[in-house]
């Protein structure tokens, strides 16, 4: 057993509050940033304000499926087996996005 | 215990035969008034069936033409029923009968048949024989296509060449590797004397045989790039635009005329009185040409813009090697040259009623099979009179003004498009 | 029987697993016995089958005789063969029919839905699948979606007529073509229904094998075809959603007025709501994210059932049997980042062409690795031929020559003109139906003593292989040449093309060898269900195979093992091992080095050696590759 | 983790032998895997949207619509007057979403979804509250959590109702849009619906969950896995969210 020093950790209820009100601060505050960004660069259009936006959706969803969804405490085989495959869905993203500029520029 | 079994198999596939036979009794009674052919013999009914799958115009014709034969259609059908519980009883008897053979042969501890025996000839017997099949039907298929013919674009040679290149690879793998597989099955038949050889891996040979496909591929695959961008990414300023219309069930040629410019289009505005839904209030349109034919001079680069009214066609021009899907709302496009002329394939081919057609490849609707269009390449001489011939579009349209106005300005929606990036 | 109640206290994987007493109802209808639900999936499998290949000959009759009239159409389908005359609509319908039923309904839920069920918890040495409420579940979603697609043949305009890829605006507009109304809107309720019940499935057969695996069963001991199941099941986990989002946004430009997938179209073809803004193709993207997939879906439990078969069947391991596990893998890997090789010539973007070339033509390097570690694992063996192992070869011979024929159209520059052609009816024919359908058979042959404890006839076994690989070659093999001359697919006759006409001798020739395959069929089918009660009574093991489904016991039990169920020591390829008296050794057979620990690895390593000693180097490179991968999965070694 | 004991003494009943790759029981991984799985359903969604706004312009004008600046009557007239709304482009999502409830007529962009969010996040919270509780076997605690996520749940639902009410209103539907592109408003329909139609059968399942909690099912099974396995499922309505929320109203 590889990693069993992820499993035997056993922090006190107290503890696992703690992180929890703390990832909810840290996913409030996230959407708070969201939603100052999007009118400090309403007048900006650029890949990289939509990046950023991104960049902050993934950053939250990390909280969500490492904190909440128990994920980071779980082995990282399970973690594998589950996120991996999901790489898949950027190839799909990535070639569609870029289908659908084709299609733009063709109309 | 054993001989009970048998015995009941045997009284079964007795049942069964004799059911068959009354069905084929039934089957023959109404068949005798058709074909004129009263059997009860297994083998005639053999015949018949053959007869049934070689020459079905025959016997059919002969079925479905009641009035000579006195008979209603749907009796006729019913023996093609019976015809098929005949054969699927025939079948239950022969398996019944097989098992039968099998368990009796067992008990006087003999086989039936060495089968591991017939298998290993079989499977030799099929290697040879698919081997020439397949060599003879090269032979015999093999000019009836299109690269026998030749190609009749410019990048055609590119495309053939890359496609030969491509069928002696796959060809040596597959002579070696069908060759290799029949033989090993055959060769190394069940002996129970022998054991088989332990061996599991040989990493050498793993590696050889992924390594020597991966380089194989990879040189097919560069070269599949370079034809591929080749072929689509043909661009020539002097090319003629011509687009392509298709509707279900059929194709419509618009030729930008002198300007070599397509008048924009609206697709609300198509219908019977314009049936391309070509904007006629724009200049551009004015000496638009629309035809039901494709007339190409030889040797110059043709641009097709493509368009559809309803569903997806395929605009399918086998001897030009070349193809695009005409996708409703995406103008799709494709550029080639086309290199010989009409008269001169229909000389190479030795066929004076040949003609190029466009075809359309994409499944649209019942008539999809015979939604095509003539295509004909000529000299630049013979094409520029067959052009003068044709009227141009505003006249012929006479559209009233009203409907023009109504069109809302294609124009300055392009061009709101070009200055507006995405964000 | 007795102990089966008395191993229901081991078998209650939920709490709520009632004791219950097995009545017929429970017994056979709604079994959570995975072997109970695997015989239904293969039943109604080989159902559908019969259905689809009759449709296929209904237009191949159509194909060879454009211009004769066959009387008994009219009698059999009605308003569909007036005069004796398939309807060009009705053609189209067969076609589409003929396409979804053999795809979905007989390669992926009787082929995959079937050995998936029935070997995954005895060859891993499980009770049962790890819900088997799920299983029951699945296998009658599988049942109603079946149902609603048999009930759209008799709708009014008939079944859905798009082509199995059911590309809108055809699909999407009911005035483009009869089949587009009620029969469409069956055809996406069926095959929503078909993905809940591949959902439910797949998770379960993925949580089995990774979690319900007997002592000793580590990933590297499994046998290939729980590889193939395993990853099969990945696959249409990932890809299936895809198309449930795909059909959702179907129903909706079908029935609500969006117009996702429409574009320019006016508002009389589309029931008086204008439609702009959306593109068809990218409906042909989300459809084959999943099609592609969906393509190995039917291939790999067919490739591993043939692994099984050729190991067992040749006395020998299996060649190579890390390579096939890493095959497997990169081939499941590829196929998602390879759809587009179906629509180079549909609009899509020529860059996004030269990508999924590359993508398309590599997977050519497992495929390849695979067929020649076939070929290496005959070679020297001591081969019985058995119905089974028959067309497990066969099965290797169309893979060979439709995954050559895949060369072809996977390069984009050859595509152009040889896209939707006959070339590609070929193609797809021989690597995803014949391949596939004889991997089915050889399942069926090699595990039937399995599911019904009888043996089959071998020598009508034999009959029908031969008529069916003759049939299935001279069907598909001629079809290349007409698809190389242009013939486009999914035409209903070639009589208004003079240079597509010259091909009717050979469609005739084809349409014969069909109708001679389908009666070889008929040989299969009374075999089938004649051996059910008259077959002879198979022994415990009796193709003296190694893995751990042939040690329960021949009748069968909810729980599968009477006792404890047998740990695992070795791997499953153990045949003609030298030294050895026997030529087999099964997997609970311990060594004698491991001291009855079944995880330890025996003295002779796990895959051991030829005789001559590897390279230090390439033990090195093993070493290295496949401890990335058993770290993925998190099993120590 | 306090009930991996339970886990193993479970298993060892079940199943003869082995382990477990990942030390968690099969229903969790079945839970995670079908997780997967639904991800890549949304994800088909999101790849449409992703599509066919690609397929227009952006909104052309940057004009700046400042906050509380209008009057709410014809605000949809004067940004289409503007050219700020118009078929050829995708609109701005600020000029779209601007309403709050009871505090009609003033121009307040995002403000509504930004409080949809902190609805789903907090009831993301309880629930994991109640995860935590059940490692605890604090019955109550459990049942007090999951009783506060379904109210955090049907707030959401409430919301998203008003929301599409106040969409509807404005003259949006499958197949027109006021907006802009009609396929504005079809992808916010399907998207947020497919959504919504999640959230709401998380909040069933929670309160059947819940039900049982009272009446002491999990209780008398020894562990509260049934609390994760529907947190799971919870927290990834709530992590889909975070990305409609990014794409549909950021971006």
């Amino acid at each position: 057993m590889e990693h069993t020093e992820h499993l035997e950790h056993t922090e006190s209820p107290a503890d696992i509050k703690k992180q929890i009100w703390r990832t909810f601060w840290i996913l409030s505050f996230l959407t708070v940033i969201d939603i100052v960004l999007y009118f400090a660069l309403l007048s900006y259009h650029s890949m990289w304000k939509n990046t950023l936006f991104i960049l902050l959706g993934v950053v939250k969803a990390f909280y969500i499926v490492a904190v909440f969804m128990h994920m980071k405490f779980e082995r990282k085989a399970l973690a594998g087996i589950i996120i991996l495959p999901f790489m898949l869905v950027l190839v799909l993203i990535w070639l569609v996005l870029i289908e659908g500029g084709y299609t733009f520029d063709l109309r | 215990m054993i001989l009970k079994n048998l015995l009941n198999k045997t009284f079964f596939a007795a049942v069964l035969f004799m059911f068959s036979l009354n069905v084929f009794a039934l089957t023959s009674n109404k068949a005798t008034t058709l074909v004129a052919k009263p059997s009860f013999e297994l083998k005639s009914l053999m015949t018949e069936i053959r007869m049934d799958l070689q020459n079905p115009t025959q016997l059919i014709t002969a079925q479905v033409s009641p009035m000579s034969a006195g008979v209603d259609a749907t009796s006729t059908s019913g023996i093609n029923w019976l015809l098929i519980i005949v054969a699927i009883l025939l079948v239950a008897v022969i398996g019944v009968v097989f098992d039968i053979l099998e368990k009796t042969a067992k008990i006087q501890g003999k086989t039936l048949l060495n089968w591991s025996k017939i298998n290993s000839i079989l499977l030799i017997l099929f290697l040879v024989l698919g081997l020439i099949a397949t060599v003879w039907e090269f032979y015999a298929h093999g000019k009836l296509t299109l690269f026998e013919q030749g190609s009749a674009s410019e990048h055609g040679a590119i495309y053939d060449n890359m496609f030969m290149i491509t069928l002696a690879l796959t060809g040596v793998v597959f002579v070696i590797t069908q060759v290799l597989l029949f033989w090993y099955s055959a060769k190394y038949k069940h002996n129970p004397n022998r054991k088989a050889l332990y061996y599991p891996d040989n990493h050498k040979l793993e590696y050889i045989w992924t390594i020597v496909p991966a380089i194989v591929l990879t040189v097919l695959v560069v070269r599949g790039l370079i034809t591929w961008n080749k072929i689509m990414y043909q661009k020539d300023e002097k090319a003629i635009n011509v687009e392509i219309f298709g509707y279900q069930f059929g194709w419509n040629v618009r030729y930008a005329g002198t300007d070599n410019k397509l008048g924009f289009h609206d697709f609300r505005t198509v219908g019977v009185i314009n049936p391309l839904g070509v904007d006629t209030t724009d200049e551009k349109a004015f000496d638009d040409v629309v035809t039901n034919e494709l007339h190409l001079p030889v040797g110059v680069p043709v641009h097709f813009h493509f368009r559809a009214k309803d569903v997806i066609h395929g605009a399918y021009f086998p001897h030009f090697r070349a193809q695009m899907n005409v996708v409703p709302g995406l103008p799709t496009q494709l550029e080639f040259i086309p290199t010989v002329t009409t008269a001169d394939m229909r000389a190479k081919l030795n066929q004076p009623t040949f003609d190029y057609a466009l075809l359309c490849n994409k499944i649209c609707g019942s008539a999809h099979y015979r939604m095509k269009m003539k295509i004909v390449i000529e000299s630049q001489a013979e094409y520029e009179k067959w052009m003068k011939e044709q009227p141009a579009l505003v006249n012929k349209a006479a559209a009233p003004k009203v409907e023009e106005v109504a069109t809302p300005t294609a124009d300055s929606k392009k061009k709101d498009k070009k200055e507006v990036a995405l964000n | 029987m007795s102990n089966t109640h008395d191993n229901h206290e081991a078998v209650g994987h939920h709490d709520e697993h009632a004791h219950h007493e097995e009545n017929f109802v429970s017994k056979y209808i709604f079994s959570m016995d995975h072997k109970m639900i695997a015989k239904q999936f293969l039943i109604t499998g080989i159902i559908m089958g019969t259905i689809g290949m009759l449709m296929s000959l209904v237009f191949r009759l159509q194909l060879a005789y454009p211009d004769t009239k066959f009387a008994f159409f009219e009698s059999i389908l009605g308003h569909w063969g007036k005069d004796g005359k398939l309807d060009p609509n009705f053609y189209l319908a067969l076609i589409t029919i003929h396409g979804t039923i053999m795809v979905f309904y007989v390669l992926t839920a009787g082929l995959s839905g079937t050995f998936s069920n029935l070997l995954i918890p005895l060859q891993v040495g499980a009770r049962d699948m790890a819900s088997p409420f799920m299983n029951m579940l699945s296998y009658w979603f599988f049942f109603i979606s079946s149902i609603v697609l048999l009930c759209s043949l008799f709708v009014e305009g008939g079944p859905a007529s798009a082509g199995w890829t059911v590309y809108p605006p055809l699909s999407a507009l009911p005035k483009a073509i009869p089949g587009s109304g009620a029969g469409m809107t069956l055809w996406l309720v069926a095959m929503v229904l078909f993905i809940v019940s591949a959902l439910l499935g797949g998770i379960n057969y993925i949580t089995t094998v990774l979690n319900m695996r007997t002592k000793g069963m580590k990933m590297t001991r499994m046998p290939l075809t729980i590889w193939a199941f395993l990853i099969t099941a990945v696959l249409g986990l990932l890809s299936f959603p895809v198309l449930l989002g795909g059909s959702l946004l179907l129903v909706f430009d079908r029935s609500f007025g969006t117009s996702f997938y429409l574009n320019e179209i006016v508002a009389e073809l589309a029931g008086g709501i204008e439609r702009t803004g959306g593109s068809p193709v990218l409906f042909q993207h989300l459809f084959w994210f999943l099609g592609h997939p969906e393509v190995y879906i039917i291939l790999l439990p067919a490739l591993g059932i043939t692994s099984e078969v050729i190991a067992t069947n040749s006395r020998k391991p299996i060649f190579g049997y890390r390579a096939m596990i890493i095959s497997i893998l990169a081939i499941a890997f590829l196929s998602f980042i390879v759809w587009g090789h179906h629509m180079f010539m549909t609009g899509m973007n020529p860059f996004l062409g030269s990508v999924f070339m590359l993508g398309t033509l590599i997977i050519a390097v497992p495929s390849a690795v695979k067929t020649f570690n076939y070929l290496a694992t005959l070679w020297k063996g001591n081969i019985k031929l058995t119905p089974a192992m028959l067309f497990a070869i066969g099965l290797v011979s169309f893979f060979i020559s439709g995954g050559l024929t895949g060369i072809y159209l996977g390069n984009a520059a050859l595509d152009i003109n040889l896209h939707d052609t006959y070339f590609v009816v070929a193609h797809f024919h021989l690597v995803m139906g014949s391949a596939a359908i004889f991997g089915m058979m050889s399942g069926i042959y090699h595990w039937y003593p399995k599911m019904f404890g009888t043996m089959m006839s071998k020598s009508l076994g034999y009959i029908h292989f031969w008529l069916t690989f003759i049939s299935a070659y001279c069907v598909f093999f001629p079809m290349h040449f007409m698809g190389l001359a242009g013939v486009p697919r999914r035409y209903y006759a070639n009589t208004a093309y003079d240079q597509f006409n010259v091909f009717i001798d050979m469609n005739q020739f084809i349409t014969i060898a069909a109708i001679l395959g389908g009666i070889a069929q008929l040989v299969f089918l009374f075999n089938f269900f004649y051996s059910i009660r008259n077959g002879k009574r198979s022994p415990k093991n009796p193709w003296d195979s190694n893995t751990l489904e042939w040690t329960a016991p021949v009748e069968h039990l909810h729980g599968n093992w009477p006792g404890e169920i047998p740990h695992v020591y070795r791997w499953p390829y153990d045949y003609s091992k030298p030294g050895e008296e026997s030529d087999f050794i099964p997997q609970n057979i311990p060594d004698e080095s491991q001291n009855g620990d079944p995880m330890v690895e025996p003295k002779a390593p796990a895959v051991p050696h030829h005789t001559e000693a590897p390279p230090m180097q390439s033990q090195v490179k093993e070493v290295v590759m496949f401890s990335g991968l058993r770290r993925l999965f998190g099993f120590a070694g | 983790m306090a009930n991996t004991t339970t886990l193993e003494a479970e298993k060892k009943i079940t199943w003869g032998g082995g382990k477990s790759p990942f030390t968690v029981s099969y229903g969790k991984l079945m839970m995670w895997i079908f997780l997967l799985s639904d991800a890549f359903s949304f994800s088909s969604l999101l790849v449409t949207y992703g599509f066919i706004r690609f397929t227009f312009p952006a909104s052309g004008a940057n004009e700046i619509v400042k906050p509380l600046s209008h009057t709410a009557e014809n605000f949809v007239e004067a940004m289409r007057e503007a050219h700020l709304f118009s078929p050829e482009h995708w609109p701005l999502p600020e000029l779209v979403f601007n309403h709050f409830p009871f505090l009609h007529g003033l121009h307040l962009p995002l403000f509504f979804v930004s409080l949809m969010t902190f609805v789903l996040i907090f009831s993301s919270v309880t629930m994991v509250l109640a995860v935590e509780a059940g490692h605890r076997n604090a019955k109550k605690e459990v049942a007090f959590y999951m009783l506060l996520t379904i109210f955090g749940g049907l707030a959401f639902l409430g919301c998203q109702a008003w929301e599409w009410t106040q969409f509807i209103t404005e003259g949006a539907s499958l197949h027109g849009n006021p907006f802009g592109p009609t396929a504005f408003a079809a992808l916010f329909f399907i998207v947020t619906g497919f959504h919504g139609f999640h959230v709401f059968s998380g909040v069933v399942l929670n309160f059947i969950i819940y039900v049982n909690v009272l009446d002491g099912t999990y209780e008398r099974r020894g562990h509260y896995e049934m609390v994760e396995k529907v947190g799971l499922y919870w927290h990834f309505v709530d992590l889909v969210w975070v990305f409609v929320f990014t794409f549909f109203y950021l971006i």
